[in-house]
């Protein structure tokens, strides 16, 4: 009596992909079923999120499926975006704000790296509040800005300087830049070696 | 019978309490202070024997134990009842401070039993990151507005951050092994230069933040002039750098 | 002719917010509706989530809704992403946090004296986890800190708020002990009496 209820699962999966999604191979993989199968469970999918009273729908987007809000709900999208101004700083804010006072200096594009998301805005929200500032350019090509925290983030936090702040879960971060130079160490090896 | 025991298993001298009490099925409110006694102090001598740090905990609630135990020895009952000018005492057990202390830790010991498996419930349940909504944002009017949010909110979101890359970072390294492969990467690359019929900015090859797609990016620009493909220029010390694909090469990569 | 499509918005805009979640009052004002018609909407989503072939859900997280994947498409969801709860808490570190989950604010000292042993690394790891934070401190000499749970503890614990933890077995315990004292007396008279 064990019906496999595809539907269900392939939701769950693409939810769980956000922005990466997920691509006909790796659904394959991960469901154990033939191309044609995992094609026809998206088709299925996709009829469904078509009902009016859906708001999400599959989109294709490089070689992925993934999951997208729908276009006519863009309205109220952007007045979720515009009403939190006031007083708090968004998760993306608060995040940015917490990489640059843990990393400074650093650039916008070592920023999304840590993010793995754009970080325009948020950049833009903390600079206008005066929490961080262009402390410099990086070197090499580009020379991209190079963003530090204020003596206003200090004051704002009631910090007395930056060794206040407090102490990282160390193993968490380490491990966090270890796998990335495994990485590429990696990739590195496999070009040479082919 | 010598019980025995784990080593080092225990969270405290209570927990190690709690485990005898359960182990020789006593009653908590009971407890026969010699034979706990007897049991823990195995327990202790194991654990210098085997040369494990016996924490100081341990060793006072050894003397708390011997204390209890003397002071059951101690036959005054008969005095206090024959003598009318007191009121009569009621008397205190010795062991009554040490059970009530080890009911108050069993209570906290379940509670945490239970918050583990709220733990792993919470685990069959994932979340995706917020959307990036940037799209939806209208003219961003910058204003150095009062702000409501401390530390630990910054510290909080920068946990999430942790926890979410830790969530994703499975996937995106499996995906991006099988699948941004250096050759695709080089015949991506050689499509974007020809459609282009023209140079092309360097940084602009690489609209991807993540670092897999920027190293295998990087590779493949270098193994595309090692090949003779395509020609990198740069005018001037830090200036910008350009690409441009080479004629002969334009059928050359579909080869490897 | 324009029938708004509520159920299709709510799903837009929680589907957007992901693990941020939107609180009741932030949802009344981007929909701009009464609190009593946001909760309507609600739990027409959460109805039409719970049928068969759905694969995600509305979660009710540290005072927001979420929407979070079905619990049966764990087993899925494994192949392809690490739970968030890979590395799972120390016993020492649920204790502590049991500790002061019931009895916050509490002070280290207080919390030691239950425990019966030092307790200043799980301190430390919870506090690095953002599960606990100091909340003030205790009056009196050394003034020390006083903890207690974060928004990050619901979360982590799936609670919606500290009123939804499981009740201590506190009063249970109290008869025992009632009983227990009873006898003691019973035996107690019987000693006198012979």
């Amino acid at each position: 009596m064990d019906i496999i209820n595809w539907s269900s699962i392939l939701e769950s999966l693409l939810f769980a992909a956000g922005d990466e999604g997920l691509s006909l191979k790796q659904l394959v993989e991960v469901l154990e079923v033939d191309e044609l199968k995992a094609s026809e469970i998206i088709e299925d999918v996709k009829h469904e999120y078509e009902q009016n009273n859906r708001g999400i729908m599959i989109v294709q987007l490089a070689g992925t499926y993934q999951l997208a809000t729908k276009k006519e709900n863009a309205a109220y999208l952007k007045k979720l975006v515009d009403s939190p101004h006031t007083t708090t700083l968004s998760q993306a804010a608060l995040e940015t704000l917490a990489i640059i006072a843990y990393k400074q200096p650093i650039t916008r594009a070592e920023i999304e790296e840590i993010r793995g998301v754009k970080t325009e805005r948020p950049l833009h929200t903390l600079s206008a509040k005066v929490l961080i500032k262009e402390v410099g350019r990086a070197e090499g090509t580009g020379r991209a800005y190079l963003y530090g925290t204020t003596k206003e983030f200090l004051d704002y936090f009631g910090l007395k300087s930056l060794e206040e702040l407090p102490q990282l879960p160390e193993k968490v971060a380490d491990e966090f830049i270890q796998e990335e130079a495994d990485l590429f160490f990696e990739k590195f090896q496999e070009t040479i070696n082919s | 019978m010598p019980y025995q025991v784990k080593i080092d298993a225990f969270e405290g001298p209570l927990d190690l309490l709690l485990h005898l009490i359960n182990r020789l099925e006593i009653d908590i409110y009971d407890i026969p202070v010699a034979q706990i006694t007897e049991q823990y102090l195995i327990y202790i001598k194991t654990m210098s024997e085997l040369k494990l740090d016996v924490a100081s905990e341990f060793l006072v609630m050894a003397a708390t134990l011997l204390v209890i135990k003397s002071k059951m020895l101690l036959p005054k009952h008969e005095e206090f009842f024959d003598d009318e000018d007191h009121e009569m005492p009621f008397e205190e057990d010795p062991r009554d401070e040490l059970v009530e202390r080890l009911i108050e830790y069993r209570k906290y010991k379940e509670a945490a039993h239970d918050l583990k498996s709220m733990e792993e419930e919470r685990g069959l349940m994932y979340t995706k990151p917020p959307s990036d909504l940037s799209d939806f944002a209208k003219d961003f009017q910058p204003q150095k507005a009062e702000l409501n949010v401390s530390l630990y909110d910054m510290l909080a979101a920068f946990q999430k951050l942790l926890r979410r890359k830790k969530l994703q970072r499975p996937m995106a390294t499996k995906i991006a092994r099988q699948e941004i492969s250096i050759e695709k990467r080089m015949t991506e690359i050689m499509d974007e230069l020809k459609q282009l019929k023209g140079r092309k900015n360097f940084n602009d090859l690489f609209p991807y933040p993540g670092k897999e797609h920027i190293v295998v990016t990087f590779l493949a620009i270098l193994e595309l002039i090692k090949r003779k493909e395509i020609d990198v220029e740069q005018q001037e010390n830090f200036g910008d750098i350009f690409v441009e694909a080479l004629k002969e090469g334009a059928d050359v990569v579909g080869y490897y």
